[in-house]
């Protein structure tokens, strides 16, 4: 990776990212306090504070860095650093936007990949039932991430203490509930058309 | 006679069904009446929320319509996860006509913003304080209970509106007067990275471990959550943690479990055999 | 019949070049009302302005119009001549030819159309002008300065040693300020009381200056050169005249245990107390709301020991009545409650304390007598974290301006703190260094570089206590590193705030404050010690967050503007006032809101037998700066501003139609 | 558009920062548009809506209204005032049918008189292209035949 970026102020990288997340990246004004408190940091590439820095500066070749990531797919959403910002600026949910523009993108950091098959999983089966069942989740996660073996002791424990259905309740309003899924993805792509 | 909405929620129908039962155990026992929304549907959790803002708002959006219909004003949600979306999309509606447009538009329901969301512990505030102290049938002296509220219950601030963010008290508040010991730990609040459970289970081990070891280092008989997937975490990952870092005991009950048991109810009833770690033992 | 004139200046060739100043004169000539038109080479000149003096004289011209330079230049020049020749200068005005006509066109036909406007305009304007005369006020030669900080005590010694009076009112039971609390000061890390015990001194000695402790402002009235002021002198229970300040009182007080607030909590007080020991007067007070006496109606000890009898539970509160001619606000500043941070866990571990406190434990007359000790325990701390910018800089929780002054006491504390233990380490969180000032920066730099000060670029978000340590997360952002330190102490610079009372204060005084009820200057520039209420000055952190050097500047300032107001014995101001008509006046109050400088008061109209009537608006001339706000707003058309009013301007306008 | 038609524009400017910004545009001899008749006024808030009606029935193609800059005023507040105002005027003008083009507001410190310059520039060639101001006169006259004489404007001196 390069350390060096070269200014090229006229990109839309900020602009798009504003735009979706209605946000004003020049709101932070870099004290790390969102890092400091992060409980992912440890494991992310770059730091929070680092990943807005990015943004900010919003260079193209800033672009790939900031969607490839492994700190937006690490982060699990604990709001910390939205709770503690001093400048109000919501950097959950920036990184709720660069996860959706990272996998429009086809950008996703290879590490991320079962992170993604999980939240993947999870939305097929609501979806197609309108509720989530933890089984057929927990399934097709491990089909969709090869990963096999991890957790399968717990499964007959589960299955005893009945914390697990095999047979996924469906809802009346199932067909509702595919649309609503319908509806949103269609507009996001028509807001990142939008865009270009 | 107290009557509330209710929201189990996914997780209270399956992983979490010990919580979902003792919740419902738990209010009758202090004698609320609960209104499940009829026909409800995931609120979409972590995962549309990461990756589709719109779905994000949409699917929970639908639930607070149809609670509003069925004529509910007070929604009790159990799962602090469910809690978190409903509380942004209800905020998100209610403050922004915009946005409340938007969101009616694609779930093809209006939505006017009337429905108040309650996660168990402000129910419990509201509802069964002070005077729960009077119907305690058991005696909990001398236990020790590490209050943990994790992160989806409290923050954003902005929205949830509850407690302070950084120093709550409100659970401490509960067991106190349920007889039992709060203790003061540091930790109350921090992420146990719940939202990566499945996914990324070394990083979540390593937060976990943090958290057990900082409530047994206070001295933490027991841990009491609000939230399924602190549960799953603490209690299921609590193997992992103790086949990496050494043997760790530390029974993690769900509030309305420590509740009912204070009013008298049956370990059985409140769904404590469930549990990875033993939570039976608790009380002689 | 009016009959003016018209005199069309050449300046040389700078008018004349361009414009036709012949036909000037002759067009205006020709003008309704003009009585006498010319021109001539120089009007400025001393023939130029015996031309129209004679003129005014000889053909008894009841107004004059110099079509010419900018008023800005000559008008009060030409208003003097007029004068000399039996004129009511105010009847006399200029039209701009030069600077808005000739020098900036260059076609003569242009030129001259828009002169011959100019002079129609002016023309018209004096048609309609009346004589106005100056305002003279008499002027009361006595300050008052409101509070007894390092701002006020420097104030009121400049103003009394400038020869004048001075009623010095602080609300505590001494005065002093802030920067009694202060151990050292930086840059130069001179010992604050040391410096400042002499002058409080000399406040309480000097002959022109009346002090009133423990004492508030209750009313205040009038305005510049005339204000009459009610001070509330709270009940001291003390007499000030019988008591010595012996200290038996304090000494027997059996209510020992008080969390004093000059020491931030870290010490005690009693109930009959001097704050502190070189307090000025070094007289007690009772303090109502712990002492026995009061809670309980039993004790009485202090009175049962005190040598002289000066003990007085009957006290009450005493309004006194001053009348001043001018006012120095030096009410100074509060510093943010730290509470508000949870994650930091003020309030919470013992060990976490403000910058104040840390001044108190760095004090010589402190409760540690200057040894560095943790409230907790009384140990030593080893390791110490500063953490700057908690409050400030924050628009989430706190407020978004920068306090002005932290950076460079933590970096004083952290100096400090290694000069008392040796084998200590400071660390220092910070956003930004603001270090600008004299030998400022240099002072960071020694910190950094011979005390050995760790700092590192980037917030604390949170700390926590484990096994009698305080765990510090932050980051640096330089590196791209967190950064955990496992502290004995943590120090937190907790943002400059305005005092709680400022808000009603300035309502009382009738000057503004920003939005965060600091009281704003008239200019931040040109104006930096003025209010734009005259006769109401600025001095200290009341305005904005301040170090002590910049006080003590700003303070000889305002002395100054006091001293330069008490130079003449009356005010003299131009007569461009509104006047409300009182027998249209509907009394809406629309002026009233608006004027921006509260000129328009509220009057009750009586009958012959005294009864009210109705209300209707009234200016105060004093007051009133002539903007013409209220006439614009006036749904009755019922105030004028004399020299513009309505009738002027509409023929100003109408100066200018199509023939 | 026609060629020869000099628009003839009435400037209210306050005394304390665009007259003397006008002043400093002579002082420095920068050349401008000779249209603008200026008449002083303390502060942009002693300005009235009928000062505007009245120089437009006066014959003026253009008004144009100028002080301080904001925070900079010297009465403080007097032209926040005034700027609060100006939209209502815009609207009232719009409401007689007279052009927004016609009436233009800016604000001019005392240093800027290159910026005075400009201004006066800029609309005397905005108002060339509008040519001149019939329409208010068209008002009044259809007013006059269809009402009281209430309606008619303000009587002359
Ligand atoms: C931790 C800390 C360390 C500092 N260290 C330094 C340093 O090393 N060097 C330096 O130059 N500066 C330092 N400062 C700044 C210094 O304290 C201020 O610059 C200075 O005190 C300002 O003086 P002042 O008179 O304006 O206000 P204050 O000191 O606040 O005095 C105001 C006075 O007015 C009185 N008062 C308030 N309201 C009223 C009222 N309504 N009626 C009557 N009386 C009233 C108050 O009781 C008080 O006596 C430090 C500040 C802090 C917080
Ligand atoms: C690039 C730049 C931008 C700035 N921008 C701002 C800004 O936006 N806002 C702001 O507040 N400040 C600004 N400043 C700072 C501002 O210029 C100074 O604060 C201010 O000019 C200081 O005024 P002064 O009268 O002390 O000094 P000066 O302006 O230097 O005036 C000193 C005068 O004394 C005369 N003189 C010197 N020696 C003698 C002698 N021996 N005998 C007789 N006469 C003498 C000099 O000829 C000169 O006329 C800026 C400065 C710079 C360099
Ligand atoms: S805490 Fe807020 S202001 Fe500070 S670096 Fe993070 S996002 Fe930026
Ligand atoms: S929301 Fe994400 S980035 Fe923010 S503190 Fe939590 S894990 Fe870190
Ligand atoms: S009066 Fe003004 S224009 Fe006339 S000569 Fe004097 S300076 Fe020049
Ligand atoms: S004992 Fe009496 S004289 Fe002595 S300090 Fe107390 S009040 Fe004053
Ligand atoms: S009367 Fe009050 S002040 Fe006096 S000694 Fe007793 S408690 Fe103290
Ligand atoms: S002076 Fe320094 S520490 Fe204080 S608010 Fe400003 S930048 Fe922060
Ligand atoms: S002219 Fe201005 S200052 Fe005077 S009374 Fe009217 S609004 Fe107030
Ligand atoms: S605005 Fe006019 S009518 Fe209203 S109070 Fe003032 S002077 Fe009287």
């Amino acid at each position: 990776m390069s350390n060096k970026t070269v200014s090229d102020t006229a990109s839309s990288f900020t602009a798009e990212i504003e735009g979706r997340g209605r946000l004003r990246l020049a709101d932070c004004y870099q004290c790390g306090k969102c890092s400091a408190g992060c409980p992912m940091v440890d494991y992310m590439d770059y730091l929070p504070h680092q990943i807005v820095r990015m943004c900010q500066m919003g260079e193209d070749s800033l672009r790939e860095k900031v969607l490839g990531s492994r700190t937006i797919w690490l982060c699990v959403s604990c709001e910390t650093c939205s709770t503690r910002c001093p400048k109000d600026f919501d950097i959950a949910h920036l990184m709720d936007v660069l996860r959706e523009m990272s996998l429009e993108a086809g950008l996703q950091h290879a590490d991320a990949s079962n992170i993604i098959a999980f939240h993947k999983t999870f939305k097929n089966g609501v979806e197609k039932t309108g509720r989530l069942n933890e089984f057929p989740l927990a399934i097709g996660y491990k089909l969709r991430s090869m990963d096999l073996f991890s957790d399968v002791t717990k499964f007959p424990k589960m299955v005893t203490a009945r914390k697990l259905r095999f047979l996924p309740h469906k809802i009346k309003g199932r067909d509702k509930v595919k649309k609503i899924f319908a509806k949103c993805e269609a507009r996001i792509r028509a807001k990142k058309r939008g865009k270009k | 006679m107290t009557k509330l909405g209710y929201y189990p929620g996914c997780s209270l129908e399956g992983t979490a069904s010990d919580y979902g039962i003792s919740v419902r155990r738990m209010a009758r026992a202090l004698g609320w009446e609960l209104q499940e929304i009829e026909d409800w549907n995931c609120c979409g959790a972590t995962a549309a929320h990461q990756t589709n803002h719109l779905l994000a708002l949409s699917l929970p959006a639908r639930d607070l319509a149809l609670a509003e219909e069925q004529g509910i004003t007070e929604l009790l949600v159990p799962c602090a996860a469910c809690f978190s979306r409903l509380v942004h999309a209800n905020k998100a509606m209610q403050q922004d006509p915009e946005t409340a447009r938007e969101i009616n538009d694609i779930i093809e329901m209006n939505y006017r913003g009337t429905v108040s969301v309650l996660n168990l512990i402000e129910a419990l505030q509201k509802y069964a304080m002070p005077d729960i102290a009077g119907k305690v049938q058991r005696n909990l002296s001398g236990l020790k209970v590490a209050c943990y509220y994790g992160c989806l219950l409290l923050r954003p601030p902005k929205y949830t509106e509850f407690d302070d963010a950084e120093q709550p008290s409100s659970m401490e508040d509960i067991v106190r007067a349920l007889g039992a010991e709060p203790l003061d730990w540091p930790f109350k609040t921090e992420c146990c990275g719940a939202g990566l459970s499945m996914s990324n289970t070394g990083a979540v081990v390593d937060l976990t471990h943090k958290i057990l070891e900082n409530a047994r280092h206070h001295g933490a008989r027991v841990i009491a959550v609000a939230c399924p997937m602190c549960h799953s975490n603490l209690d299921m990952r609590q193997l992992d943690v103790s086949r990496r870092y050494g043997k760790y005991n530390i029974p993690i009950l769900f509030l309305s479990q420590l509740v009912g048991l204070a009013l008298g109810v049956s370990e059985k009833e409140l769904g404590l055999k469930k549990h990875f770690v033993k939570a039976t033992s608790i009380i002689r | 019949m009016a009959r003016i004139g018209v005199f069309v200046c050449h300046c040389g060739e700078n008018i004349a070049r361009t414009v036709d100043c012949a036909r000037v004169a002759e067009t205006a000539a020709k003008f309704p009302g003009v009585a006498h038109a010319v021109d001539y080479t120089y009007m400025c000149s001393d023939p130029g302005q015996n031309l129209i003096k004679e003129a005014i004289r000889e053909k008894r011209l009841t107004g004059v119009v110099v079509a010419a330079c900018s008023p800005r230049m000559h008008e009060p020049t030409f208003r003097r001549a007029a004068a000399e020749a039996g004129l009511n200068p105010f009847l006399c005005e200029m039209a701009n030819i030069r600077e808005h006509v000739s020098w900036v066109h260059e076609d003569r036909e242009v030129a001259t159309a828009k002169a011959i406007d100019h002079v129609r305009i002016m023309v018209e304007k004096v048609r309609h002008n009346e004589p106005l005369y100056p305002i003279r006020v008499p002027i009361t030669k006595k300050a008052l300065v409101i509070g007894g900080g390092i701002a006020g005590i420097q104030a009121a010694l400049d103003i009394a040693n400038g020869g004048q009076e001075v009623i010095l009112v602080e609300k505590e039971p001494s005065i002093g300020g802030h920067m009694a609390q202060l151990s050292e000061t930086f840059p130069t890390l001179d010992c604050s009381q040391c410096i400042l015990t002499p002058r409080m001194v000399e406040v309480a000695s000097h002959p022109n200056i009346t002090l009133y402790t423990y004492s508030e402002i209750e009313e205040v009235e009038g305005f510049i050169g005339n204000f009459e002021v009610k001070i509330r002198k709270k009940a001291r229970s003390v007499d000030l005249n019988k008591c010595t300040g012996c200290g038996l009182c304090m000494e027997k007080c059996p209510m020992k245990k008080i969390p004093s607030e000059f020491e931030c909590g870290l010490g005690a007080r009693t109930a009959i107390y001097r704050p502190f020991p070189q307090a000025v007067p070094a007289k007690p007070v009772i303090d109502r709301e712990h002492c026995l006496m009061f809670t309980r109606g039993k004790c009485g000890t202090c009175a049962k020991v005190c040598p002289t009898g000066a003990i007085n539970y009957e006290d009450q509160d005493e309004i006194v009545t001053e009348k001043v001619g001018a006012i120095v606000v030096a009410t100074g500043y509060r510093v943010m409650d730290a509470d508000l941070y949870g994650e930091y866990g003020y309030g919470k571990y013992p060990d976490v304390i403000t910058g104040m406190q840390f001044e108190r434990l760095l004090s010589a007359s402190g409760p540690t007598t200057g040894e560095v000790r943790r409230p907790s325990d009384g140990k030593i701390p080893k390791k110490v974290v500063f953490v700057q910018c908690v409050g400030s800089r924050d628009n989430a929780r706190g407020v978004p301006y920068c306090s002005k002054i932290c950076c460079m006491y933590t970096a004083k504390h952290a100096m400090l703190y290694k000069h008392k233990v040796h084998d200590g380490q400071a660390y220092v969180f910070y956003m930004d260094i603001r270090a600008g000032g004299k030998n400022y920066d240099e002072f960071v730099r020694r910190a950094i570089e011979e005390d050995d000060a760790m700092y590192y670029r980037g917030r604390v978000s949170k700390i926590y206590e484990e096994n009698g340590k305080l765990i510090v997360k932050g980051v640096d952002t330089l590196s791209g590193l967190t950064i955990q330190v496992n502290a004995d102490m943590v120090v937190l610079a907790t943002a400059v705030l305005s005092q709680e009372d400022a808000e009603p204060l300035a309502q009382k005084l009738s000057i503004s404050y920003d939005e965060y009820d600091f009281l704003t200057e008239a200019h931040p520039k040109l104006r930096p010690v003025e209010t734009n209420t005259a006769g109401i000055f600025l001095a200290g952190a009341c305005q904005a967050p301040k170090d002590i050097p910049d006080t003590v500047a700003q303070a000889g300032g305002a002395a100054s503007k006091v001293l330069g107001l008490f130079s003449s014995d009356e005010l003299e101001r131009e007569p461009v006032i509104a006047r409300v008509n009182e027998e249209t006046c509907v009394a809406c109050w629309r002026c009233y809101n608006a004027c921006p400088y509260g000129a328009i008061e509220k009057k009750e109209i009586k009958d012959r037998q005294g009864r009210a009537v109705r209300w209707v608006a009234h200016v105060n001339e004093s007051v009133c700066a002539g903007c013409g706000l209220c006439n614009a707003i006036c749904p009755s058309n019922s105030v004028e501003l004399d020299g513009f009013d309505d009738e002027q301007l509409y023929a100003e306008i109408g100066a200018l139609s199509n023939e | 558009m026609e060629t020869d038609f000099e628009p003839k524009i009435i400037a209210f400017v306050c005394n304390w920062c665009t007259y003397a910004g006008a002043d400093l545009a002579g002082t420095s001899r920068l050349k401008y548009a000779g249209n603008v008749r200026v008449i002083k006024v303390p502060c942009t808030g002693r300005i009235d809506f009928m000062f505007l009606v009245r120089a437009f029935e006066q014959g003026a193609d253009a008004v144009l209204v100028s002080g301080c800059h904001p925070g900079d005023c010297h009465y403080n507040e007097g032209n926040y005032y005034a700027r609060r105002r100006w939209t209502i005027f815009r609207k009232l003008l719009h409401f007689l049918g007279i052009e927004e083009d016609r009436l233009h507001f800016a604000w001019v410190s005392a240093a800027e008189g290159q910026k005075w310059a400009d201004l006066v520039n800029e609309v005397t060639a905005r108002v060339r292209e509008l040519g001149p101001f019939t329409g208010y006169r068209q008002l009044m006259e259809k007013s006059r035949l269809t009402q009281s004489a209430e309606v008619q404007p303000l009587e002359r001196k």
